[in-house]
């Protein structure tokens, strides 16, 4: 039973049609990495489930309870959480603050624990606590992000591109602390251009193109198809 | 010398009024990306708001702010909820034309209902200034500009340490990673729009008793909002409270060394400067 | 396409205009009844209405109902014109007054002129009004260069009362440039330095700055001009609170001889002298009887502007009473041009005949009141009353001079 | 079709004085007249190029004061003043574009208000060129023969005709850029700025065209403006709230519609005047209720929702 399904989601933006009707499953506990080429609709996809744009129709189940009129609030509140592409970190609070605001919907002892979960995976946030967001290196914004994410106590977290922009040393870094949080049993949802390294992370693969999804399966099967390689993969 | 410590005195006094409407149409500004033309109004309601305490029910006009600022808060979140909510979406343009509108609407409804008539409170305990050091400061701004301070730092500790400050400052820096927080930012927005109402009050209770008061009063305060908040970083609260006590200082100095005739002309000037050449504010945080 | 169908909203509008009894005699009033100025259009229509019910009481103009139309201009230049317009045209009336401030009454003026119908002044003060040969504009109150003459003669006549330095701030419209500009030839022309001479703009709300830099120079004098009279009260508030220490304090304009200055400032108020355009001698009869009057159907004293609205409908049904009218409108509206000029009056305001003239800065005057110069009165607040104390013919107590109040 | 129906436009236009006998309508047909060119003027700026002027007030008060000047000061013809006031006009608006265009949305719209109060309070306080708030006043205008026959400046025709032409020539201009590649540029600048600067469009310049058309056509009905009222004062024609009135009519017409303008302005003059006819104090509370009401309900305009109407229908 999946813990999250769409059936047919359409979206679009004004006239511009985005999602042709899109399918996709992610199991409990699974990593599931979404790639593919710019503009096939990976975005979309994660903002429609995050309640940031409306399908025009299809339906998006989360354990069994339709999310697609529900507010983006009340979709974290039910575990979702949306690590947005570029990071959209608050640049003009603290690392503290920022983290606070992504505990914005938990109680206040939830939001103590999970600080201090935050804190043991990035201990450099620790460090930094009482900066600016905006005058972290890159590195330390996409921690900031991540963390920001877990603070929400997400069940499914949904991130956009993390290695974007990154090092390739910070690259690994970061692959690694998804690994990490997703062996606590959170489910990830993970949208990435490096399209090998995501694939060889992930238990499964969804690659899409041009609105809609081309090829799903268990992601060493598709990293083992030289057809799917060669024509999706760009491997 | 006498004469410049006393200019930035009375700049300094009444500058921090100038802070405290300011900051009200930045907070605004911050969430909702919109000019609100109608603040000055709103200052001129509050001012009525300590004319009446005064005259009707025979309040100190400075006390009857605990009153005001919560009745101004909720004002505001009905001006938002049920006339701004739905034009905000039309864009900048409609939005700042509606408030041109509700500005005018909002005046000429008070001109209708107390006449044009200047107004003017008189404070039994405030009819000369004190003179520490031959200095002449005004007892009702010397109260306004302690209570402005106290409101200020209330304003600060609300930003910064509450959920709700913080939601608010989140949605004015991104609005849509704080929708992804669970904020709700329309709900955020009425909310920052009733303190953006009950600051502009506030500030108006406390001016009443150092000028006077008539329903078009607001005209004057509003072009003055614009320089403080653009001084200051749109957006931004200590850029807005800098900017307002810098407008002060200009406007006092301005006049004392220059020419009243050109003190207004001095402010656009250096408003304008600001614009080009620090278009974040004088003050650094503020987005461009 | 589209201009025809506007037209035929707007005809539809004038057939609804109402309807206005034949035989009533039309004067028409353009005042600011709504916007920043509307507490005057106020003072000017309870003035009006007084009169006007007064006059067809006692049998009106010759058996015929007087009627005094008040069109509202907003305080906006060009929307005067058009009020103006709208009067004469649509409505027919017969001779105009009223307009409050000058920017409006120029165009009113100019409108009148232009129109050949009579325009009576009643308040407005721009010397221009009356300086550009407008042979159809007449005005029974003094021109703003006129003001300070009362002044003058104070100074020049009571020994040792020359001053040493003036200071003069004034705001920046007709009103307070041409008041200054007359105050400051004359005084230079006595070689009195001039200090400070500072122009705010209208509505400044706070003058401590301007208090300070006057505070500065010292000066011997400090002349304060102001239109608006929340001006007035806070020019004089500042200039005590910052401490400014002249002899005297000396205001100009309506504001500083209302009774909301005494009550505003209390003790503050005490000795500030006002140079007035009319300051009302409560000794005489004829003023008290109107005072008494304007207060039993109003509430309140009548000040400079309702005396002069309320002249000015006395003014315009005594030529309206000599002219010969016929029904024919432009010949009409000439017959009370000819009747205006041969005025021979007194009323509550004062003695009136028009006349050409050159006033104290130069200008050609026409049709304007040669005795306004007789109008211009000082006074000086004492316990919350202004008394008139110069000139002597006219005090009503003696001055007191240097102000004791101002040393410290 | 079209164009049969736009020249029986213009010939009705320039036949009203013949039509209408009464003054007043007149009057109030001249201001209706007015306002078109005024708001259509600012339409060139706000409509096309997206850029929110708060400071047109600015051009009016140039091109009346440099009319007046010119008259009264070196005793020129005041027609003549006008035009080379509408030149003025534009000569002012290029410092000014060239400052205010390297700001963007609310920022624009405040330098501009913050430009205009500038030169109100220079206005005031020049008085040797201005004669200050004493304000300018033409006594007679100079005699004028046209065709041999001397014009009748107290009859009302021929500032009809005058500020009829300009109002031709603004819509005209307005017209033909909706036509030209310099109207798509302005468009492509007022929907993205960044991706029109990407495809090569310099929009600075472009937007200074705009603002200096706009501004010329701004100054000479400012020019009209003196001759018509023959009194100017720097509070009459310099104020923020002509300013705000002018965008008000181009929105309440329709934004970058040519024939918006004229909609707005005869619907905000007659409503103008009808609220203080009949609902005396209540007329500018009621205006700014109708003008809330506009914006809300009616965002795209009079005019643009007739066209939206015909587009869908069509």
């Amino acid at each position: 039973m999946a813990m999250l399904r769409l059936e047919e989601v359409r979206v679009a933006y004004g006239k511009v049609q985005a999602l042709w009707g899109v399918s996709l499953e992610v199991g409990e506990s699974e990593i599931v990495a979404l790639v593919g080429a710019n503009g096939a609709g990976k975005t979309t996809t994660l903002k429609t489930v995050s309640g940031l744009l409306r399908a025009q129709s299809g339906s998006i189940v989360f354990e069994g309870e339709r999310l697609d009129a529900l507010s983006p609030g009340e979709i974290v509140r039910r575990g979702i959480v949306h690590v947005p592409e570029g990071r959209k970190l608050f640049p003009e609070m603290t690392v503290f603050d920022n983290l606070l605001m992504g505990g914005y919907l938990a109680a206040p002892l939830a939001r103590r624990q999970r600080l201090d979960r935050v804190f043991a995976v990035f201990p450099r946030l620790q460090e930094r606590m009482r900066q600016l967001a905006g005058t972290l290196s890159g590195g330390e914004q996409q921690m900031l992000a991540i963390g920001r994410g877990l603070m929400a106590g997400p069940r499914l977290l949904m991130l956009d591109e993390p290695s974007l922009g990154l090092a390739p040393i910070l690259v690994e870094e970061m692959f690694r602390v998804v690994g990490e949080i997703n062996r606590d049993r959170v489910t990830v949802l993970l949208v990435e251009q490096n399209t090998q390294h995501a694939l060889a992370l992930a238990h499964r693969g969804v690659v899409m193109e041009s609105g809609r999804v081309a090829i799903a399966g268990r992601s060493r099967d598709l990293l083992a198809d030289e057809t799917v390689r060669k024509a999706y993969l760009g491997l | 010398m006498e004469t410049l410590i006393q200019s930035l005195v009375s700049g300094v006094l009444t500058g921090s009024l100038y802070a405290m409407i300011g900051v009200g149409l930045t907070v605004v500004f911050g969430v909702m990306r919109i000019i609100n033309m109608a603040h000055g109004d709103l200052v001129m309601l509050g001012m009525y708001g300590a004319f009446w305490a005064h005259v009707g029910a025979r309040v100190d006009p400075f006390l009857s702010i605990v009153v005001w600022m919560p009745l101004m808060f909720l004002f505001g979140m009905a001006i938002h909820r049920f006339l701004l909510r739905k034009v905000v979406l039309g864009g900048e343009l409609n939005t700042l034309l509606y408030t041109a509108g509700l500005s005018l609407f909002i005046a000429n409804l008070a001109l209708f209902v107390w006449t044009g008539d200047y107004r003017t409170i008189k404070l039994s305990y405030a009819v000369m200034p004190l003179r520490p050091f031959d200095i002449a400061v005004p007892i009702p701004l010397a109260i306004s500009f302690g209570l402005a301070i106290v409101i200020t730092v209330a304003l600060y500790w609300l930003l910064a340490r509450t959920d709700m400050g913080r939601a608010i400052r989140a949605t004015s820096q991104d609005a849509e990673a704080a929708a992804l927080m669970g904020v709700n930012v329309e709900r955020t927005a009425t909310i920052t729009f009733g303190l953006g109402t009950a600051l502009a009050g506030g500030a108006g209770v406390l001016l009443a008793p150092s000028l006077y008061l008539y329903p078009t009063v607001g005209e004057i305060l509003v072009a003055k909002c614009f320089v403080i908040v653009v001084l200051g970083g749109l957006g931004s609260v200590p850029g807005a409270i800098a900017g307002g006590i810098l407008l002060g200082i200009i406007e006092s100095l301005g006049a004392v060394y220059v020419s009243v005739a050109y003190k207004d002309l001095i402010g656009f000037v250096i408003f304008l400067l600001v614009l080009l050449l620090r278009p974040a504010g004088l003050f650094g945080v503020g987005k461009s | 396409m589209r201009l025809p169908l506007a037209l035929g909203v707007l005809a539809a509008l004038a057939v609804a205009a109402p309807a206005i009894a034949q035989d009533t005699l039309k004067i028409g009033a353009p005042q600011p009844m709504t916007g920043p100025d509307a507490p005057f259009g106020d003072k000017f229509k309870k003035a009006y209405g007084l009169a006007a019910e007064e006059i067809n009481a006692a049998g009106g103009i010759n058996g015929r109902k007087l009627e005094v139309i008040i069109d509202d201009h907003q305080a906006k230049n060009p929307l005067a014109a058009t009020v103006a317009e709208k009067l004469i045209t649509q409505q027919k009336v017969l001779v105009l007054t009223g307009g409050r401030a000058s920017g409006q009454a120029v165009e009113i003026a100019s409108v009148a002129q232009r129109l050949k119908t009579p325009y009576m002044v009643d308040h407005p003060s721009a010397d221009i009004i009356t300086a550009k040969g407008f042979e159809w504009v007449f005005r029974n109150n003094p021109t703003g260069s006129i003001y300070p003459m009362a002044f003058n003669n104070f100074i020049s006549e009571v020994p040792g009362a020359m001053p040493k330095s003036t200071a003069v701030v004034y705001d920046n419209t007709v009103f307070g440039k041409t008041i200054a500009n007359s105050a400051m030839t004359f005084l230079k022309s006595r070689n009195v330095p001039i200090v400070a001479d500072e122009a705010y703009p209208v509505n400044s709300l706070d003058f401590k700055p301007v208090m300070t830099k006057v505070k500065a120079t010292n000066p011997d004098y400090l002349l304060l001009i102001a239109v608006a009279t929340t001006d007035a009260i806070l020019l004089t508030r500042h200039a005590k609170e910052i401490g400014v220490t002249p002899r005297a304090i000396v205001g100009f304009g309506g504001g500083f001889g209302v009774e909301d200055f005494a009550k505003e400032l209390s003790q503050l108020a005490d000795n500030v002298y006002s140079s007035a355009a009319w300051s009302g001698n409560p000794n005489d009869a004829a003023t008290q009887a109107f005072y008494n009057k304007f207060h039993a159907k109003y509430g309140i004293y009548p000040k400079e502007h309702e005396v002069e609205g309320y002249a000015a409908i006395y003014i315009i049904a005594d030529a309206l009473k000599r002219a010969t009218l016929t029904g024919k409108i432009e010949e009409d509206r000439e017959a009370v041009r000819q009747a205006l000029l041969k005025t021979e009056l007194t009323t509550v305001f004062g003695k009136l005949k028009f006349g050409n003239w050159a006033g104290p800065l130069g200008d050609q005057y026409t049709n304007q009141n040669i005795y306004s110069p007789e109008h211009s009165v000082l006074a000086q607040w004492r316990g919350g009353k202004l008394l008139n104390v110069w000139p002597k013919a006219n005090a009503e107590v003696a001055y007191v001079f240097p102000d004791p109040t101002l040393k410290r | 079709m079209t164009r049969g129906l736009v020249a029986l436009a213009i010939v009705a236009l320039f036949a009203v004085p013949w039509l209408v006998t009464n003054t007043f309508f007149m009057h109030l047909a001249i201001m209706v007249l007015m306002w078109t060119a005024l708001g259509a003027a600012w339409n060139l700026l706000g409509g096309f190029a997206g850029q929110v002027s708060f400071g047109h007030a600015a051009f009016l008060g140039v091109g009346a004061y440099a009319t007046m000047i010119f008259h009264l000061k070196l005793g020129l013809a005041p027609w003549y003043g006008l035009v080379l006031g509408g030149v003025i006009g534009a000569l002012v608006s290029l410092p000014i574009g060239f400052i205010c265009f390297r700001l963007r949305g609310p920022y624009f719209s405040l330098a501009t208000l913050a430009v205009a109060e500038i030169i109100r309070i220079i206005a005031i306080n020049w008085e040797t060129l201005t004669d200050g708030p004493v304000g300018m006043l033409i006594t007679t205008l100079p005699e004028l023969r046209v065709l041999g026959q001397p014009v009748d400046w107290e009859s009302k025709t021929p500032f009809y005709v005058m500020i009829a032409t300009i109002v031709v020539a603004v819509i005209g201009a307005t017209w033909a850029i909706t036509r030209l590649r310099f109207g798509a540029y302005l468009l492509a600048i007022r929907e993205d700025p960044d991706s029109a600067e990407a495809v090569g469009i310099d929009t600075v310049r472009t937007n200074v065209t705009a603002l200096a058309l706009s501004a010329f056509f701004t100054a000479l009905t400012g020019g009209f403006y003196a001759i018509y009222f023959r009194y100017i004062d720097p509070d009459a024609v310099f104020s923020i709230a002509l300013s705000v009135e002018m965008v008000f009519i181009a929105v309440v017409g329709g934004l970058a519609t040519a024939a918006g303008p004229l909609i707005g302005a005869v619907f905000l003059v007659t409503l103008a005047e009808v609220f203080r006819e009949r609902f005396q104090v209540w007329h500018l509370i009621f205006y700014g209720l109708f003008m809330m009401l506009t914006i809300r309900y009616l965002p795209e305009g009079i005019w643009g929702r007739i066209g939206l109407l015909l587009g869908r229908r069509g």
